[in-house]
């Protein structure tokens, strides 16, 4: 019953993968492609927790942790790119308030 | 008090997720977890003196489940829009003013906003004054901004002390 | 302490004037000291060694399986070189002490010269030929260090890198000739290859070796051809002068003639080699020194025809001809190393060294100008003085040796010739110097050095009166025991005295004397055109020419194969991974037989997702940020195949290197400028193109054979012994830290080595001028968050570093996780403390992490284990229950650091750096 | 019983998931298009983690707490994200916002 379900979760899961893969693609601004890259991630994600579940290994999800983590500092570094043109930020920038 | 324990909130939450992520039944991870819990805020205490100060904790829980049901229909929501209408919505772009001061709570309101499908928040002004919202699909903003006002920051100025 | 300690004693106490000078501790006083312990040390055991003419021996196994050992000797030949070496090196520290300006006599001189004296005394005692050749290259590097001590003058770094380019080579020659006898006789150990000596000498490889060492010998000791390299050591400070290039250093070869004689000599080959090299050394180099106008060129220029009367001796077939070479090198050395200082004071009280405007000192500098005098006699070979005797000694060796070429008078005129003219240039020094009308135009007014500055040349001095008037009394023992240890053998009785009668080598000697003195008075008239051409030494024209024509022929190659393109190394470089791994794989692909390979249907998809992805990368690689997304979804690909077969470890170690990999990639391509226009013609393309197919296919082919092989792979081993050793059941952890440590201990120092690399780099970039176009500020919704984030991923940090032993984790991995929160932070910039300190602190962590790791290695060493044994030890804690501590722990700790600080050492400042190329005026 | 509770969150959150991609691909403008990530993120994951967190409980036996935590991990961490990009967005579009709220007069 699980394995079914599982196989069945897998391939919806590779579905989205897929429509992340086309707009990446497409995706006509580079924020876009940034927008498909952190929805894959996530996609990628689920993928890792139905695989845990399903083959029952525990260890796995550590990864899933990690792979939220990977989403979150690579969308975000991207994002900040394309906003400030500059990685990270600009220590020489005016020391305003926080 | 402060000089010894800069964060109080954040090492408890430390705490609880060393002990979850190890193994609750031993003592010898409770100890390390105190340990570590205190450490590491008190070794990054010079970055960011973001003092996060709550008022009442039970609120927190129930606007917690208030907030998890809210998801759980917006998505709902938002996945009937998507099929449905297929790309043919309406977004908008509303401001909302804010009547929170503390930069925390405002992180708050915004991370619930943008939590709930259907509603991403997209910039706080420079003087913390308005909080920008893009909304995925509704024929009249005014409603929306009336309603995040009265269902979160309500509930948040309760939470959080200013 | 006993003999043994010699070498160290100086090499070692080079390391004490600097850092004493700090402590107002003159280095002088310390190197006089070194040399003073090192002359007690050895005097202590003149009894055995000189008196009865026993052998020390010592040996301490230091690399065994090379064969060499740090076996030492003392015996009569290494005894009197090493009384040379400390001997006139006391008296050399002295002198410099006084002869250089205060802040000149500091570390950088003290320290190199006694690196010097510890480096020749190891020549003297070094039993293992291979140790010979360490402490000869050691001679080398000093005595660069030293000819090049005024950085200033060109002439001196010239000279410096003349001089280490020659005796480099021939210390090159001579580890390949000892080698060679090594191979041959089986062992490095004097006393074997001494007792296998005829067995060397019948080799059918002798010529080969023998000309190899002469190689080393001949450079090292400036013989013809390759004498051209001293005379410009001579812009060496005079007390380095008199030290190396004219007592100890350049006595190296000689030396080393000396040891091999047992071995080496008596051959034909020898004979005519060694004999020849020196009667022509000896000619020319009397010849040339006639004519140099600087004072110390023309002592340069006797040195090296001195060092060519030594070889002669030295390649005679008498039995006497070793113990008057001995004589004559310690003679030389005594009276050279005066006559150089006496020319020092000269130079330090007139300010110049130029013969023709020096005249008439002696009456300003009376004493100076005897002592002078006097060496300069004794250079001469007047009798009464210790060069007389020594030339005696040449003279009846040259009459007793057999023909050369057939002819007996050979020899015996060639040295009386030499003798001529040597004679002739100590006159003409004497002459031009202190006779004559009292010199004009002198910078300073000569007149008598400070004290101190002139009582080492009064001791020589001493000491050659001495030695001339009683030569038995002093130096018979110590020559004849020398000369004993030099043949191995028995050598005929012959006192050194200062009569033997009216014979002719005394006939020759006088008719040296009374043609010298001729030769002088009539010098214009007979070299008049000789002078000019001579004027530009031919030697240093040929290296030069030599140099610079190397150089030039270098250049046009690189032009001709466009090597400063990058593209053309890759291109070598595939193309010969290609060829290789087609001879390797294809006889191999032949004689595997296909096993099934249908790898199911999920890894099929990642892969083909990984590849889409790869190509992404190639074709947007003009637009740097989609390349960076696309490389980003391969690591992801792969992080799922990890994790699909399940290799958690694999995977969250592919996972946290990409995300520290696209962090890099996006602090890197502000700085990318526009990719150029690829402007490869359509042929090279083509190349490109089949180059790549070529190393796709082989890889792929080694992959498919790996797999379909079923080799017996070390993993079985690793996987049983990981829990019982290595007390973890994380294999993987295991043997990136226990069973492999080492490995890991040189990545990590590697990882150390490149960030340091980088740190500089960008110190020197990071100085120009910071941008100043504002930033939008960093969002306040992104800062409340961070100091959380970071928290969280410092803690997961802590937890996958301690649980690394046992299950997916360790120090690498905690390391990039702690580094991805601290660069998260860096993100958001935070308004109070900048999280990355200046870089120049990260070398300081990296040093720490580098340094940690080292600890447990050399730990275990301590309790007389291998480097980087794990130790492990159980804690029964009362309320915990049973924590496993171990060693490895530190070194993971070390990892973590080292990783951590080589992220933060790179992105912050890769961040910071101002963007744009540096523009033209900003480069100079 | 938990197997087929389990079964229906996998297949409804792989489901919730797949209306997320589906929406980024089909939604024309970029700013409705930042809702799909939020969609499979917090309904797509949510379910399955809440899956993940049921089977452990029935089948190995212990309430782990590994799920509450990574979805508080994503409850901080994935509004980040949409805020990051809305942002990118707002500073390369500054001038032509789809259409402004009462009260928007500025920027």
């Amino acid at each position: 019953m699980l394995t079914i379900a599982g196989t069945i979760a897998a391939a919806c899961l590779a579905l989205a993968c897929a429509c992340c893969l086309w707009r990446l693609v497409r995706g006509p601004t580079s924020l876009d492609r940034v927008l498909a890259l952190d929805t894959l991630v996530m996609n990628s994600a689920a993928l890792v927790v139905v695989f845990t579940i399903v083959h029952g290994r525990e260890e796995m999800f550590e990864l899933v942790f990690v792979i939220s983590l990977l989403g979150l500092v690579s969308t975000l570094s991207l994002a900040r790119f394309i906003e400030t043109g500059r990685f990270g930020s600009d220590p020489f920038e005016e020391e305003g308030d926080g | 008090m402060s000089r010894v324990l800069p964060h109080p909130v954040t090492s408890v939450m430390l705490l609880i997720t060393w002990v979850t992520i190890t193994d609750p039944l031993s003592p010898g991870h409770w100890l390390l977890g105190l340990v570590v819990a205190w450490a590491l805020p008190f070794a990054t205490r010079g970055l960011f003196d973001q003092r996060i100060r709550v008022r009442s904790v039970p609120r927190i829980l129930a606007y917690v489940a208030l907030v998890a049901f809210d998801v759980f229909a917006s998505n709902l929501r938002v996945t009937w829009l998507i099929l449905s209408r297929g790309g043919r919505q309406s977004p908008v772009l509303v401001k909302v003013p804010l009547t929170l001061r503390d930069p925390f709570a405002i992180t708050a309101l915004a991370s619930t906003i943008s939590y709930t499908p259907g509603t991403v928040s997209v910039d706080v002004s420079e003087d913390r004054t308005h909080l920008l919202v893009h909304v995925f699909h509704t024929d009249d903003p005014a409603s929306v901004v009336a309603g995040i006002k009265s269902r979160y920051e309500r509930r948040l100025l309760e939470i959080f002390p200013c | 302490m006993n003999f043994t300690w010699l070498p160290w004693l100086a090499l070692f106490g080079a390391l004490l004037p600097g850092p004493l000078r700090r402590l107002r501790i003159d280095p002088a006083l310390v190197a006089g000291a070194v040399a003073t312990l090192g002359l007690g040390l050895l005097i202590r055991t003149t009894p055995e060694v000189v008196v009865l003419g026993q052998t020390l021996k010592s040996s301490v196994p230091w690399v065994p399986s090379l064969g060499l050992a740090i076996s030492l000797r003392l015996d009569g030949l290494g005894f009197l070189m090493c009384g040379l070496i400390l001997g006139i090196g006391l008296l050399v520290v002295l002198y410099a002490r006084y002869y250089l300006k205060p802040e000149e006599a500091t570390g950088r001189f003290y320290g190199p010269l006694l690196a010097f004296m510890g480096a020749m005394l190891g020549i003297a005692l070094s039993e293992n030929l291979l140790l010979l050749v360490v402490f000869w290259e050691l001679t080398s590097i000093s005595s660069f260090l030293l000819i090049s001590f005024w950085q200033f003058s060109t002439d001196a770094r010239r000279g410096a890198r003349m001089a280490l380019t020659v005796t480099g080579l021939g210390g090159l020659a001579l580890l390949a000739g000892v080698i060679w006898i090594g191979q041959i006789v089986g062992s490095y150990e004097l006393t074997q290859v001494i007792e296998h000596a005829d067995v060397l000498k019948a080799h059918p490889h002798y010529p080969a070796v023998l000309c190899l060492v002469l190689l080393g010998a001949f450079t090292k000791s400036a013989q013809f051809p390759f004498h051209f390299w001293l005379p410009h050591a001579m812009a060496a400070p005079t007390p380095v002068s008199a030290y190396l290039h004219s007592a100890t250093m350049v006595k190296a070869g000689v030396f080393l003639l000396a040891r091999c004689y047992p071995f080496l000599a008596g051959t034909e080959l020898w004979f005519y080699l060694v004999t020849i090299t020196g009667m022509l050394t000896l000619l020319i180099g009397s010849f040339l020194a006639l004519f140099q106008n600087d004072l110390k060129g023309l002592l340069a220029y006797s040195t090296v025809s001195h060092l060519g009367l030594i070889t002669l001796l030295f390649g005679l077939d008498t039995d006497l001809a070793p113990k008057a070479a001995l004589l004559h090198l310690l003679n030389h050395a005594v009276f050279k190393a005066s006559l150089f200082m006496a020319a020092g004071i000269i130079d330090h009280e007139t300010g110049t060294r130029d013969l023709r405007r020096l005249s008439g000192l002696f009456k300003p500098m009376p004493v100076t100008a005897t002592l002078a005098i006097v060496a300069a006699a004794s250079m001469a070979g007047i009798p009464l003085l210790n060069g007389f005797l020594s030339k005696e000694m040449f003279f009846t060796e040259t009459l007793d040796a057999d023909d050369i070429f057939g002819r007996s008078w050979i020899l015996p005129v060639g040295a009386t010739l030499a003798s001529v003219l040597s004679v002739a240039y100590s006159v003409r020094f004497v002459r031009q110097a202190f006779f004559g009308p009292p010199a004009t135009g002198l910078e300073k007014t000569p007149h008598e050095p400070p004290r101190w500055l002139r009582v080492p040349v009064e001791l020589l001095v001493l000491l050659c009166i001495a030695i001339g008037v009683a030569p038995a009394l002093l130096v018979g023992d110590l020559i004849h025991a020398a000369a004993s240890a030099c043949v191995q053998g028995e050598l005929p009785p012959y006192t050194i005295a200062l009569w033997h009668g009216f014979n002719t080598p005394l006939v020759m000697s006088i008719v040296a004397l009374i043609g010298g003195i001729l030769v002088y008075a009539r010098r214009e008239r007979l070299f008049r055109g000789v002078e000019a051409r001579l004027s530009v030494s031919q030697g240093r024209r040929a290296f030069e020419g030599i140099v610079a024509a190397l150089v030039g022929s270098s250049q046009r190659l690189e032009r001709a194969l466009r090597l400063d393109q990058v593209t053309t190394h890759l291109r070598g470089l595939l193309a010969c991974a290609v060829l290789v791994s087609a001879w390797l794989l294809l006889p191999a692909l032949a004689r595997v037989s296909p096993t099934n390979t249908s790898g199911d249907l999920v890894l099929w998809v990642l892969c083909g997702v990984a590849l889409f992805a790869l190509a992404g990368v190639l074709l947007k690689s003009e637009r740097p940020l989609t390349a960076i997304v696309y490389s980003s979804i391969v690591g992801l690909a792969v992080t799922l195949t990890f994790a699909y077969l399940s290799a958690p470890d694999l995977a969250l170690t592919q996972l946290l290197v990409e995300l520290v990999a696209i962090l890099l990639l996006l602090a890197a391509v502000p700085h990318f400028g526009l990719p150029p226009r690829d402007k490869r013609s359509s042929p090279v393309r083509a190349l490109d193109g089949a180059l790549a197919l070529g190393v796709g296919g082989a890889v792929t082919i080694g992959c498919w054979l790996m797999l379909s092989t079923d080799v017996a792979s070390i993993s079985r081993y690793f996987l049983e012994k990981s829990v019982p050793l290595g007390q973890g059941n994380n294999v993987v952890n295991v043997i990136l830290v226990d069973f492999r440590g080492f490995d890991t201990f040189g990545e990590v120092t590697v990882l150390a080595i490149a960030s340091l690399g980088i740190l500089a780099l960008f110190d020197h970039l990071a100085q120009r001028q910071a941008p100043s176009d504002l930033r939008p500020r960093t969002p306040l919704f992104l800062q409340s968050v961070t100091k959380l984030l970071l928290n969280l991923a410092l803690l997961t940090a802590v937890f996958l570093f301690l649980r690394g032993h046992n299950a997916p984790g360790g120090g690498f991995i905690a390391g990039l996780t702690a580094a991805v929160g601290l660069v998260f932070v860096y993100q958001a910039r935070n308004p109070t403390g900048a999280p990355a300190r200046r870089p120049a602190s990260m070398s300081r962590w990296l040093a720490a992490g580098v340094l940690l790791a080292a600890l447990p290695g050399v730990a275990a060493m301590l309790f007389g284990r291998a480097f980087l044994t794990a130790g492990h030890v159980h804690l029964p804690l009362p309320l915990v229950g049973e924590v496993h501590l171990s060693t490895v722990l530190v070194f993971d700790l070390g990892v973590f650091v080292v990783v951590v600080a080589t992220v933060l050492a790179i992105l912050p400042t890769l961040g910071r750096l101002p963007l744009g190329k540096p523009t033209a005026e900003e480069e100079r | 019983m938990a197997e087929v509770v389990v079964s229906v969150l996998l297949v409804l959150g792989a489901a919730l998931a797949l209306v997320g991609s589906w929406g980024v691909v089909v939604l024309p403008r970029f700013l409705s298009r930042i809702h799909g990530p939020s969609v499979v993120t917090t309904g797509g994951l949510g379910t399955l983690l809440l899956a993940s967190l049921i089977w452990f409980w029935f089948d190995g036996g212990r309430l782990t707490g590994r799920e509450l935590l990574v979805s508080f991990v994503l409850a901080v961490t994935a509004p980040i994200t949409g805020h990051a990009l809305s942002r990118a967005w707002l500073a390369r579009h500054p001038k032509d916002p789809v259409d402004l709220g009462p009260g928007r007069d500025d920027s």
